[in-house]
């Protein structure tokens, strides 16, 4: 962290952006034709894919099926070619295995899976570049391919990366921010209610701090629900377009 | 600090060996009951070296190490430091082996008898230690066992002197160590794990003597459930 | 000519441990002066050949006229034919229920094992709900059956139960105190103040008083009263006794 | 194994306790159960009891070359094993989500927070670096493993010591702690985990839950702070919706409860160092509670040895001496012999020559009926075979 | 109908046979099965060895490698043993990772190297913590028919006899090491433990060589490890029934008459290689 700067005194940070501003959020759906949803999502330099299958009958034991709700399934991988140096284990180790139980539970709270008993849902999520904020690009991601899927929500699902410099907070970390080994915070909002899916934050910050932090993630969040709804919204209208002639 | 507590118990022994008759079983003591998960648990405590053992059963066994006319007996050492070696493998399968010669298994046929053993301390007579703890624990749980066994460790110094419960330095400074398990129905030899080379005469001494060590640890079970049910009438 | 009898007389009330041995002769057959003698060996005595053996820790109980059995303070359940049972259903499986006793093996209970239950008229029992019942299989070779009727097809009591009210585990020598009749623990514990109490062999007991609070004072006080002296626990009962009403 | 199912009786009557802020135990909705912290013998070596809750934790330390992208820093490694002794329902060797969930929270908390020197572990820049590794065993479960485990790994690694070295050139001096006194960690700060239940879609929350109320919550909070009131981790699990009021609230209560388990631990340490420095009795075995029956000890009891002489003499000349007549080898061909007399081993007979009655002489003309099952394996030539014959005879 | 009996009542079978004080396979009680001893029957391993003990057939390789000494022990080399039961040998092992049968074997092996003095381990010490020798010893078990460990020791054993290693001496000027493929020199044997395994049948008969249908049946096992000055290495008894004193000597006394043959065996095979040469 000595030799970075990470937010200069005219307050821009080392990409150029303000303290509050988030990265570019590109994303599509349906780009993929025997998923039951897909979507693929840039967030900066972050590359994300995330496919959905089901609601469908529970695969494997059958113990495993729940009678009052759908069981969901995530797994999380990262591309061999993903990172500065390559992935020997694209998952399975310990960090992904919580990445994926993180997904699994974020998901849980925001699909009404209790319309599905006796049911599951898989959502295979992966990271093809790296650049900070893995776990909010999957998030937003897998959002996209659940509402692609047609699979009821609470509400989307937003996700994203805080972190604390300076007295001052700064939205959706990149990978130079977040590898210093400064406070980062992820968070996961279901933007309407203001409820938190997720709550994830390393490394040290005193807690009278946390309230701004928090409330920085949480706006970030909100931003990033309007891109969401804006792909979700330009993809129905090109699809309605296309089924109305 | 395992320096100071060996001293100690180094200047112990020299004044015993002055008599060169004797030889000490190290403060020895157990704790029965005291977790509230398993079936039975135990700990025992020879000097500093500490034994945790606790024992499921019968309970459900899987379908893969079913036996149709008996139950399975699994016994797992935990090392504290680190994963378990093939050094605790050779342990597990003395403990397994003993543990299957006391239970009276054909009552319990189809089921499974766990016994886990989590290294607390390790300051000489280790093996012992663990069948010590093992079989409080079994106690404990209430399985029917047809005797109950203990473990005795024997060291022989260099000068051929015979120092029984040894501590970790005794046990690395010792030409031979012996480990034996003794039942308490006829004072027999239920396991002998030896390292070192020893004679003839000296094996029969160092079994004399867990004979005679043994007594006093099966009076200490006496004890120590005596004690437990003191307050049931 | 007492040799049998006396030598389990004397030590009844003691402390045994597994290996002891009461060896007698075993009268000799065709002499007439011997009357063959009769004793019933309960838990923790086994017969080998001219000697019974004790294979439990415990204290040596004798019952009038011959019976003799250890008394210990096991946790572990093991299914004895005629005990009555409280038992977990864990699932429906065909025309059976589950139900976990807390022994090795889940026992079988069938849908018409209830009072006025008829292959139409199935009873109403869910997955997780109490029952009480008693075993009318169980030994070692063979899946544990239970009934919640008694011989005449009555309920007599069992069946399913605990809408509300507290399940705990104690251990079985404390239950078979508390279902000795004339039992002094609940004697004691009646004096506080009125609760509902069903106790199986297996360990498990479940209480309900008026209140929640009620409920959880009864239940610790009968955890507690598993390693006290009938004195100790009265002191401490009247103290409860007066620091409640 | 499975472990014993949850009824519905329970799971209704711990959310109506919870709803009239009532525990099982009797505590408060912000209590923690009793913390006990001893010490083992060894450094770094420690016992936490949260209630029924057990857990172990020892440190170790080993000198590894360092990771290639930190050269100068030492390493740390945390592993938590949840022992089958613990509960029922722990298999050995399985990742499951509980465990990765408590491995990635420990980490979080003691690797991420920077809360050891790892600079200071470093022997030789870029190849030789202290490698820390903590141990923490779960030996009974009853809840909250997640506090129990972070209590016990601060404790013991600020209870641990390293051997000093010293560095001549290249060649590294390790000394044994009688040599030289064994060095501490150095410490930043302690960071400890408070765990907070939620329950009813987050409407009621407990600190320091049970293993009963964990089975009936929706999720779980989980903070890491030090006494400075510095959040070292937060991490929530389990599919609940929380609001931000909820979570400043949580951080509030976890600033009062660490600040006073942080005391606790202090004095725990003190005491230990204390105790060692008086040279007074320490460790586990000090630490057994003597009042409760459970319990039972003994102090150092003399074997008598007098007539174990007599006896092992006795037992030695009371059975037969060794036989001193032995049978010879034969040599069946040059680097092959056999010992021993009576049935041939079955390789290459019929089953029907098995049945028949061996009765040849060995120390003769066993030879060639050997040689006959054997010539396969071991190639001879004739010249040596019958060498080898002779000298056999000549024995 | 023998055969029947055999298959449905093995127990029972063989203690009609003990009650005679004879074996199903024609041996008495204290009698070994024929043992055979090939040595350096494997061409591309430093030493080796082939013990037949009945069916039951254990190879060893010893493979030298020089290594760096271990920091603990600076002036020792050292010696790995590894005993495989691959599923070959016998239908009761499966393929995978070491079983628990296996894994027991080669530490009972590592101990019996340790606790009998085999082999001085400063003597595979070439240059004080800089360069020593490390024994790889891979005993495979080809064929399984009970008494695995007396058959481990033998061949150990004489594999080891049968070892020769080339010189190896440190160039001072390149620090390298040097070896001398012409000059090979056999290793040093200080010891030679022979070990002899018992069973316990019913509590109270005790076998010699068990085969590995007795094994199975019997209620304990005893492995007794002596050298030959009659010192004991190794009295390993793995748990089962109890044994009094007394017949722990039996079986000792037993052990050292075995070790007098086993010695002479092997005497005669290193011997008739040397006159071969």
């Amino acid at each position: 962290m000595a030799g970075l700067e990470l937010l200069s005194d005219q307050g821009y940070r080392l990409d150029g952006r303000k303290a509050t501003e988030l990265r570019k959020v590109q994303a599509r759906t349906s780009v993929f034709a025997q998923a039951d949803g897909s979507a693929y999502l840039e967030q900066g330099n972050t590359k994300a894919l995330a496919v959905v299958y089901g609601p469908h009958e529970t695969r494997g034991s059958r113990s495993k099926s729940l009678h009052d709700r759908a069981v969901i399934n995530c797994q999380f991988s990262m591309a061999t070619f993903s990172t500065a140096e390559r992935k020997r284990r694209p998952h399975g180790d310990r960090k992904s295995s919580e990445m994926s139980l993180h997904l699994k539970q974020t998901f849980e709270a925001a699909v009404l899976t209790e319309l599905y008993p006796r049911s599951q849902i898989d959502i295979y999520v992966k990271i093809l570049q790296a650049d900070g904020g893995n776990y909010s690009a999957c998030v937003n991601a897998a959002t996209l391919a659940l509402v692609d899927a047609g699979i009821p929500m609470r509400d989307y699902v937003c996700a994203c990366t805080a972190g604390f410099v300076e007295d001052t907070p700064l939205a959706d970390l990149c990978h130079a921010e977040e590898s210093g080994g400064g406070t980062s915070l992820a968070l996961a909002l279901l933007p309407r209610s203001g409820n938190i899916a997720l709550l994830q934050m390393d490394a040290r910050l005193h807690q009278d701090h946390l309230d701004a932090l928090i409330e920085a993630a949480m706006t970030a969040c909100k931003g990033l629900s309007k891109v969401l709804d804006d792909v979700v919204r330009q993809h129905l209208e090109e699809v309605s377009v296309l089924t109305r002639d | 600090m395992t320096r100071m507590s060996a001293t100690r118990g180094l200047c112990m022994r020299t004044m015993m060996e002055l008599d060169q008759s004797c030889s000490v079983l190290r403060e020895y003591g157990s704790e029965q009951s005291l977790l509230s998960k398993p079936d039975g648990s135990s700990t025992f405590v020879q000097g500093d070296t500490s034994i945790l053992a606790g024992v499921y059963g019968p309970a459900e066994v899987k379908v893969s190490k079913e036996i149709y006319d008996r139950a399975t007996v699994e016994v797992l050492i935990q090392p504290k430091m680190g994963l378990p070696g093939v050094r605790e493998r050779a342990r597990e399968q003395c403990v397994r082996e003993t543990c299957e010669a006391a239970l009276l298994l054909t009552l319990h046929p189809r089921s499974s008898v766990t016994v886990v053993l989590q290294v607390i301390h390790d300051d000489g007579s280790l093996l012992s230690c663990c069948l010590n703890a093992a079989c409080m624990a079994l106690m404990d749980a209430g399985l029917p066992m047809s005797h109950l066994f203990c473990g005795v460790t024997c060291a022989i110094s260099k000068e051929g002197q015979i120092i029984i419960d040894p501590t970790a330095r005794q046990e690395k400074e010792c030409r031979a160590l012996l480990t034996f398990a003794i039942d308490s129905a006829e004072c027999n030899v239920l396991i002998s794990s030896t390292t070192g080379s020893f004679s003839v005469q000296e094996l029969q001494q160092c079994i004399a003597i867990s004979q005679k060590a043994s007594e006093q640890i099966f009076q200490f079970y006496r004890d120590s459930v005596k004690r437990r049910y003191s307050k049931i009438q | 000519m007492d040799t049998i009898h006396a030598c389990f007389k004397e030590k009844i009330g003691e402390v045994l441990l597994p290996g002891d041995v009461f060896s007698f002769r075993l009268p000799e057959s065709g002499d007439g002066s011997i009357k063959s003698e009769k004793i019933i060996c309960g838990p923790g005595l086994r017969r080998n050949g001219e000697e019974v053996r004790v294979c439990k820790s415990g204290i040596l109980r004798h019952k009038q006229p011959n019976m003799y059995w250890i008394d210990s303070q096991q946790r572990r359940y093991v299914p004895a034919k005629g005990e009555s049972v409280i038992g977990i259903v864990t699932t429906k499986s065909g025309d059976v229920f589950k139900v976990d006793v807390g022994g090795s093996e889940q026992a079988s209970l069938s849908y018409l094992a209830f009072e006025g239950a008829t292959k139409r008229n199935r009873p109403n029992v869910q997955v997780g709900d109490l029952v009480y019942g008693q075993f009318t299989i169980a030994n070692k070779d063979m899946e544990p059956e239970l009934v919640c009727i008694d011989s005449c097809g009555r309920a007599n009591g069992m069946g399913v139960f605990g809408a509300d009210g507290l399940l705990f585990k104690v251990s079985l020598g404390l239950v078979r105190r508390l279902l000795a009749p004339q039992s002094e623990i609940i004697k004691d514990l009646e004096k506080i103040f009125p609760f509902e109490l069903v106790v199986g062999m297996n360990g498990r007991v479940w209480v309900k008083a008026k209140t929640v609070q009620q409920t959880l004072i009864v239940t610790n006080l009968l955890e507690t009263s598993e390693n006290m002296t009938s004195q100790q626990r009265q002191t401490l009962f009247k103290r409860v006794a007066e620091g409640s009403l | 194994m499975r472990d014993t199912p949850l009824s519905n009786c329970e799971r209704r009557f711990l959310l109506k306790a919870i709803e009239e802020k009532k525990r099982l135990d009797g505590r408060q909705t912000y209590d923690y159960r009793n913390i006990k912290i001893t010490f083992g013998t060894d450094y770094g070596c420690c016992i936490v009891e949260l209630g029924r809750t057990r857990v172990l934790c020892q440190v170790s330390c080993e000198l590894v070359p360092p990771k290639d992208s930190r050269p100068t820093e030492g390493i740390m490694f945390f592993n938590l094993e949840l022992s089958p002794m613990a509960s029922p329902a722990f298999e050995p060797n399985r990742q499951s989500e509980l465990l990765v969930m408590l491995n990635r929270q420990l980490e979080r908390c003691l690797r991420n927070s920077k809360c050891i020197d790892t600079e200071s572990l470093c022997v030789v820049s870029g190849e030789k670096v202290w490698q820390i590794r903590v141990d923490v065993h779960v030996l009974n479960h009853d809840g909250n493993l997640m506090d129990a485990a972070s209590i016990a790994a601060i404790s013991a690694l600020s209870h641990f010591r390293r051997p000093d070295v010293a560095i001549q050139g290249r060649d590294i001096t390790v000394f044994s702690p009688e040599e030289r006194d064994p060095i501490p960690l150095s410490i930043y700060h302690m960071p400890i985990c408070v765990s907070f239940a939620f329950f009813l879609q987050g409407s009621y929350l407990l600190v320091d839950p049970c293993e009963q109320e964990e089975r009936v919550k929706d999720g779980l909070l989980v903070i890491a702070m030090n006494k400075h009131r510095e959040i070292c981790s937060i991490q929530s699990s389990g599919g609940i919706m929380l609001l931000k009021d909820q979570v400043l609230r949580c951080s509030k209560i976890a600033s009062v409860k660490v600040s006073e388990i942080t005391e606790l631990i202090n004095k725990a340490l003190e005491n230990d160092k204390k105790i060692r420095k008086e040279g007074g009795k320490f460790g586990f075995a000090e630490s057994m509670p003597k009042e409760r029956i459970t319990t039972l000890k003994r102090e150092e009891a003399p074997v008598e040895m007098a007539d174990v002489k007599e006896t092992a003499n006795e037992i030695v000349n009371r059975t037969e001496t060794p036989t001193e007549v032995v049978s010879s080898p034969v040599l069946v061909a040059m680097g092959t012999a056999q010992v021993g007399e009576g049935i041939v081993n079955s390789w290459g007979l019929d089953e029907d020559e098995e049945d028949e009655p061996q009765t040849e002489d060995t120390k003769t003309d066993d030879v060639m009926v050997i040689s006959d099952s054997e010539e396969e394996e071991v190639v001879i030539l004739n010249e040596e075979a019958q060498k080898s014959t002779k000298l056999s005879k000549r024995k | 109908m023998a055969a029947g009996f055999k298959t449905a009542e093995p127990l029972e079978y063989h203690r009609s046979f003990l009650k005679e004080n004879c074996r199903p396979d024609g041996r008495e009680l204290g009698e070994f099965r024929p043992t055979t001893l090939n040595t350096s029957s494997i061409s591309t391993a430093d030493g080796s060895a082939l013990v037949k003990i009945g069916n039951t057939t254990v190879i060893c390789g010893i493979k030298a490698e020089l290594t760096v000494p271990p920091s603990d022990a600076p002036n020792r080399g050292y010696i790995v043993p590894n005993v495989d039961l691959p599923p070959l040998c016998s239908s009761k092992f499966r393929p995978g990772p070491p079983g628990e049968q296996a894994q027991a074997a080669s530490q009972f092996i590592a101990d019996v190297i340790e606790s009998s003095d085999l082999i001085n381990m400063e003597e595979l010490c070439i240059e004080k913590s800089k360069l020593c020798w490390v024994l790889y010893c891979d005993i495979m078990c080809l064929d399984y028919d009970g008494n695995l460990l007396d058959a481990c020791i033998i061949v150990l054993l004489a594999a080891l006899k049968n070892a020769q290693l080339p010189e190896v001496t440190i160039n001072k000027e390149t620090d390298l090491a040097e070896a001398d493929i012409q000059k090979k020199k056999p290793l040093k044997i200080h010891r030679h433990p022979v070990g002899s395994s018992f069973a316990v049948f019913d509590d109270s008969v005790i076998l010699v060589d068990p085969t590995a249908e007795e094994e199975s049946l019997s209620t304990a096992l005893l492995t007794v490890v002596t050298d030959e000055e009659d010192r004991l290495c190794a009295v390993h008894k793995p748990g089962g029934t109890s044994l009094s004193g007394e017949k722990l000597q039996h079986c000792i006394n037993r052990a050292i008459t075995r070790n007098k043959e086993i010695r002479k065996l092997v005497d005669k095979v290193t011997e008739s290689t040397k006159t071969a040469k």
